[in-house]
């Protein structure tokens, strides 16, 4: 019997401050069994249990993208015990990961059609992995057109930087970076998310699909964007977050009504969410 | 108790019509015989499903706790010397608060109860000092004083000491001095004794925490026993782990326990928490002549201090 | 299907010889009321028991349980990698359960035995039993088994069922599991042709003998959402301190925590019940708390209980009317009030 | 055999005991090395969490010392740490735990002297009960079989 509590070792393989704050740090690990990273395997907007003995253990969007092999990375929020203690770890120390977990953003469904992706500050981890999965050469060609909304305070705030100016340069994506005011040397967007989102998402239509991941607040104004513009809430997908222990859907604590969100879930669309208690 | 519930229902029907509460906290009926259930009435209509019995065993002051409007509290001795300290904490303040005052006779005992019934209570009557229960081995009638929780035979504080609007004349006090004799004889053990003595009280403990949810002292936003950095005890069944809670629970309460029992009689496992409260209690009487939440203006013993305190234990 | 008659004699000198073949575990004495234990040699299951204040389900799902161990030594090799703690599964006779325990083992297996996970812990313990009912012949007054697809003669998920006559014991094989303890236990005398009726016939008495009933048809034709937005629930919970009480001795209550626990440098992984009643149980990291106030922690279990599970398993609802939560409440919060509530 | 060695947690305040053991040292007053100190900024910071925390972990004895009454750096601070320990020491001899290992004393910053002589009055009254025996949380059986 596989037990499903038992993380696969893994090493720190690499450390890099995320943020000018130094409130977030991306992890990179490396499975310690080679056999590991094959069970590992798991597609974008998956998440897992970092764990860390005599610490506990906590539920992160998988950042790397599937298709980014030998590796698995973390965007971490040092928050809580087991996240202040991860960001003291150094690179080649030893703790587990359990995963992946929860379902994914719908890519059967998501094949073919046009993609607007809408993240705000931190929460921009497995939109990075979604992104990095599509734009990978086997893979561009299965989606539509892509287009990006990302937001941070400042410019320091926005994740994964040098990546997000290299997508910027690239014809096959459509970057539309923004910060809430203005900054030195920044030559793009400057307002909050929802309005960018206004100004420049793509037309709504059957073949168009919204993935918003943000804070609260980001969520709230956007999703009233979306709508004017035309976008079905089957057509809006987003991913949720709620206390988690067991990540397999046994220890009863994620739930919004019937729905797990650690094991139905994190990925709901906006009209699975309207018809469960809004207790995330 | 008929009239005690006719006039909690009228007091509080009047209270609630004039507007000058907007809720009336007290007790409905309960659905099982011996036991009823806090209620919040909020309209006269409601105001008629109050009732007051001997078996109303939790403390109102507990569902006060950060109530922000206008509120009537039905309220025996105990209880309202949970509000006086509720107002000394400031979880409300006086102006808010309307106690309609109880003169208590005592809760029955939920466990003699069901010993004198011989098995599961199917029903309950009570009346002028008299309990009758019914089981299937039959009919059972008891004076209510025989009945009663060894906290309120124990009880120096029946009427109560906020008494905005009586509901009945006071009741004559039936104790002038504590009665410590159970604590007494724990301290009269050995070390080792003692030791043993609590293991095994608390040995059937699941950590429900029913005892401090039931207590109006125990309100902190976060409870040492859910604080994590640095955790101070673990969540499990661990004996050391289940003795760590009680005796901090037990601290906590020092100085502001008023031994309503409440912990004790929402206790599923019927462990005698109150030992250990009681204990503080005892101690904060002895050293420092101090009982709980006589009035709104005196801190509570250990938010004072005199300037000679007795120390004859310190080096 | 084959119907023993063990009479009282033989019943106790059974039991202790299927002792060598199983650990027994069954209701004894423990303070003022019973607990399910695992009996010592020579110590005998009571069968007289009314109840237990706790369910049997802390036997596959005890309070607290060690799942993993590690190390943080780090001149350890294993330094910071989890082990699954071992752990024997002897086979067990559980002796005594009630009908409607049993039946609650099975829907909290819907939980820990799933297409996708299995909870090893739980599944090796269940597997591991055989489990011997006793029928209750004299439901109490908090028994409202029958409206939860249950019962005081139920079989579901029981080997054997156990049915006392006064005079002895008739006990109904139900699985190859259940003839195997008989066998163990050396009971091998077929009861006479009545037998079968006389289960009947006292089932039915006992049936007729419940007062509690619930109805929950209404719910399951209404939505979720128009439950959990009904405007009585801050009422409803009013009572409610937020105990764990109902949670912990509830025989289909499942949730629970994982802590680690060091010490020196060696440590364990553990899971412990919790309970939905507490802040903590769902507060976020950052402070956040989807389920802020006490009545919303309160509807949860309602609802999880009478609607969710419903809902998700089409099992019908997470309860099986076994009273414990009304009888143990300290504020009298019942469910078949609140279920009535919701009902309506 | 070795003589019992027992571990003393000693919370000292800032202020006061804690220049007291100081000067203890600096003048070379003996008192034997069972103590573990740590340093509070007043008596009056001391919970019960605390000292629940060091039984729960095994040490022998606890020693809380602070300022003299009205001597307090933050002026009543001690008075009511002195409440406190009142009735913290009696709640926990209520339940077992020995009389004699849990200690408190008013040590002034200029009191060396005084510090060495509680200090090797505690150890003794300390060693005289033994290894502590309650309040100790011990790791569960699946370690040992690890």
């Amino acid at each position: 019997m596989e037990n499903p509590y038992i993380p696969y070792p893994v090493s720190i393989d690499d450390i890099q401050i995320a943020t000018e704050d130094k409130s977030l740090k991306t992890f990179r690990f490396v499975f310690q069994n080679k056999s590991d990273e094959e069970k590992f395997a798991y597609k974008a907007g998956q998440f897992a249990e970092l764990s860390i003995p005599g610490l506990g253990e906590i539920p992160i969007g998988i950042a790397s993208s599937p298709t980014e092999k030998g590796f698995v990375t973390f965007t971490v929020f040092k928050t809580g015990k087991v996240t202040s203690h991860l960001h003291t770890m150094k690179v080649g120390d030893t703790m587990g990961i359990r995963g992946p977990l929860g379902n994914w953003y719908p890519w059967d469904t998501l094949m073919g059609k046009n993609i607007l992706i809408i993240g705000g500050g931190f929460a921009f981890t497995t939109l990075r992995s979604s992104i990095k999965m599509m734009l990978d050469p086997s893979n561009r060609s299965v989606f539509g057109n892509i287009d990006v909304v990302y937001g941070a305070r400042t410019p320091g705030m926005l994740l994964y930087k040098d990546e997000l100016f290299e997508w910027g340069k690239r014809e096959d994506i459509n970057m539309h970076l923004t910060v809430d005011t203005e900054a030195p040397n920044w030559d793009y967007h400057v307002g909050f998310t929802p309005a960018i989102t206004e100004k420049v998402a793509p037309k709504a239509s059957d073949d168009t699909y919204a993935i918003v991941c943000g804070p609260p607040i980001m969520i709230k104004f956007t999703l009233p964007v979306l709508e004017k513009l035309g976008y079905k809430h089957d057509h809006i997908i987003m991913s949720l977050e709620n206390r988690m222990k067991c990540g397999i859907g046994m220890c009863g604590r994620c739930n919004i009504g019937t729905e797990l969100v650690c094991k139905d879930g994190p990925i709901f669309t906006l009209s699975d969410i309207n018809k469960t208690p809004k207790e995330y | 108790m008929i009239n005690y519930t006719e006039n909690i229902r009228k007091i509080s029907g009047d209270l609630l019509k004039s507007g000058k509460v907007d809720v009336v906290i007290g007790y409905k009926k309960g659905t099982l015989p011996g036991i009823n259930e806090p209620f919040l009435a909020r309209t006269p209509e409601d105001a008629q499903k109050l009732v007051w019995d001997s078996q109303c065993r939790l403390n109102l002051a507990n569902y006060l706790t950060n109530r922000k409007e206008n509120v009537g509290i039905v309220a025996k001795g105990c209880d309202s010397r949970n509000i006086a300290t509720h107002i000394i904490e400031h979880r409300v303040t006086r102006e808010q608060v309307t106690v309609i005052g109880v003169p208590c006779t005592g809760m029955t005992d939920k466990n003699k109860l069901r010993e004198l019934a011989g098995g599961e209570i199917t029903a309950l009557t009570e009346k002028d000092g008299i309990i009758t229960v019914t089981s299937r081995h039959g009919e059972k009638t008891v004076e209510k004083q025989d009945l009663l929780q060894s906290n309120c035979a124990n009880c120096l504080h029946r009427n109560p000491v906020i008494n905005d609007i009586p509901c009945a004349d006071p009741v004559p006090e039936i104790n002038t001095a504590r009665n410590d004799a159970e604590i007494k004889a724990i301290e009269a053990m050995s070390p080792a004794d003692k030791w043993a003595f609590f293991e095994d009280l608390l040995s059937t403990c699941t950590r429900c925490y029913a005892c401090k949810n039931a207590c109006p002292l125990c309100y902190c936003p976060t409870c040492f026993v859910d604080e994590s950095r640095p955790q101070w005890v673990g969540k499990g069944d661990d004996p050391i782990d289940v003795r760590t809670y009680h005796t901090l629970r037990a601290f906590h309460c020092a100085g502001r326990c008023t031994d309503c029992g409440a912990c004790e009689a929402a206790c599923p496992m019927n462990i005698k928490v109150r030992l250990l409260t009681g204990k503080m209690e005892k101690s904060c009487f002895e050293r420092y002549g101090w009982e709980a939440g006589l009035n709104t203006e005196v801190r509570p013993a250990l938010d004072t201090f005199t300037l000679h305190d007795p120390e004859e234990f310190i080096k | 299907m084959k119907i023993l008659h063990i009479d009282k004699a033989s019943w106790d000198k059974g039991v202790l010889k299927s002792g060598e073949t199983y650990r027994l575990t069954g209701p004894v004495k423990d303070k003022d009321t019973h607990a399910f234990k695992n009996l010592n040699d020579g110590e005998l299951p009571d069968m007289g028991y009314v109840e237990t204040k706790m369910s049997p389900k802390a036997l596959l799902f005890p309070r607290s349980e060690v799942m993993l161990t590690y190390s943080t030594n780090p001149h350890d090799g294993n330094c910071n990698i989890m082990k699954e703690a071992s752990k024997a599964y002897p086979p067990r006779a559980v002796i005594g359960i009630r009908p409607f325990d049993a039946k609650a083992i099975q829907l909290v297996k819907l939980n820990f035995d799933t297409e996708e996970y299995k909870d090893p812990y739980w599944l090796k313990a269940y597997e591991a039993c055989t489990f011997v009912g006793l029928a209750i012949n004299q439901p109490s007054i908090t028994d409202f088994s029958t409206s939860c697809n249950t019962g005081p003669f139920d079989e579901t998920g029981l080997d054997v069922l156990v049915v006392d006559t006064g005079h002895g014991f008739l006990a109904k094989i139900l699985s190859t599991k259940g003839q195997a303890w008989a066998d163990a236990a050396g009971f091998n005398i077929e009861a006479g042709a009545d037998a079968a009726s006389k289960i009947t016939a006292m089932k039915k008495e006992a049936e007729a003998n419940i007062v509690s009933k619930i109805s929950v048809d209404k719910i399951a034709g209404k939505t979720v959402l128009e439950l959990f937005d009904a405007g009585h629930w801050e009422d409803t919970a009013f009572g409610c301190i937020n105990c764990g009480t109902c949670t912990f001795a509830c025989p289909t209550c499942w949730c629970f925590d994982i802590q680690d626990e060091t010490y020196g440098t060696q440590g364990v992984r553990i899971k412990n019940w919790d309970s939905c009643m507490t802040g903590l149980f769902t507060m976020h990291g950052s402070g956040h708390n989807p389920r802020e106030y006490p009545y919303q922690r309160t509807r949860q279990r309602f609802m999880h209980k009478l609607k969710y599970f419903m809902d998700k398993y089409q099992e019908g609802i997470m309860c099986v009317g076994c009273g414990r939560c009304i009888k143990q409440c300290p504020a009298n919060i019942d469910i078949r009030e609140i279920c009535n509530t919701m009902n309506q | 055999m070795t003589e019992f060695e027992p571990k003393i947690i000693t919370f000292l305040c800032n202020w006061c005991s804690y220049g007291a053991a100081d000067l203890a040292g600096v003048s070379r007053f003996q008192y034997p090395p069972n103590m573990r100190v740590i340093r509070v900024p007043c008596s009056g910071r001391i919970s019960p969490k605390m000292v629940l925390a060091a039984l729960r972990k095994g040490v022998d004895g606890i020693w809380v010392s602070g300022c003299h009454p009205g001597d307090c750096h933050y002026i009543e601070g001690n008075y009511y740490a002195r409440r406190k320990f009142t009735l913290l020491k009696e709640l926990l001899e209520f339940q077992g735990i020995e009389p004699g290992r849990i200690h408190f004393s008013w040590i002034s910053s200029a009191e060396g002297v005084k510090f060495a002589q509680v200090a090797n009055e505690v150890i003794s009254e300390v060693k005289k009960l033994g290894p502590a025996k309650h309040f100790i949380k011990c790791a569960p059986k699946e370690i040992a079989a690890a």
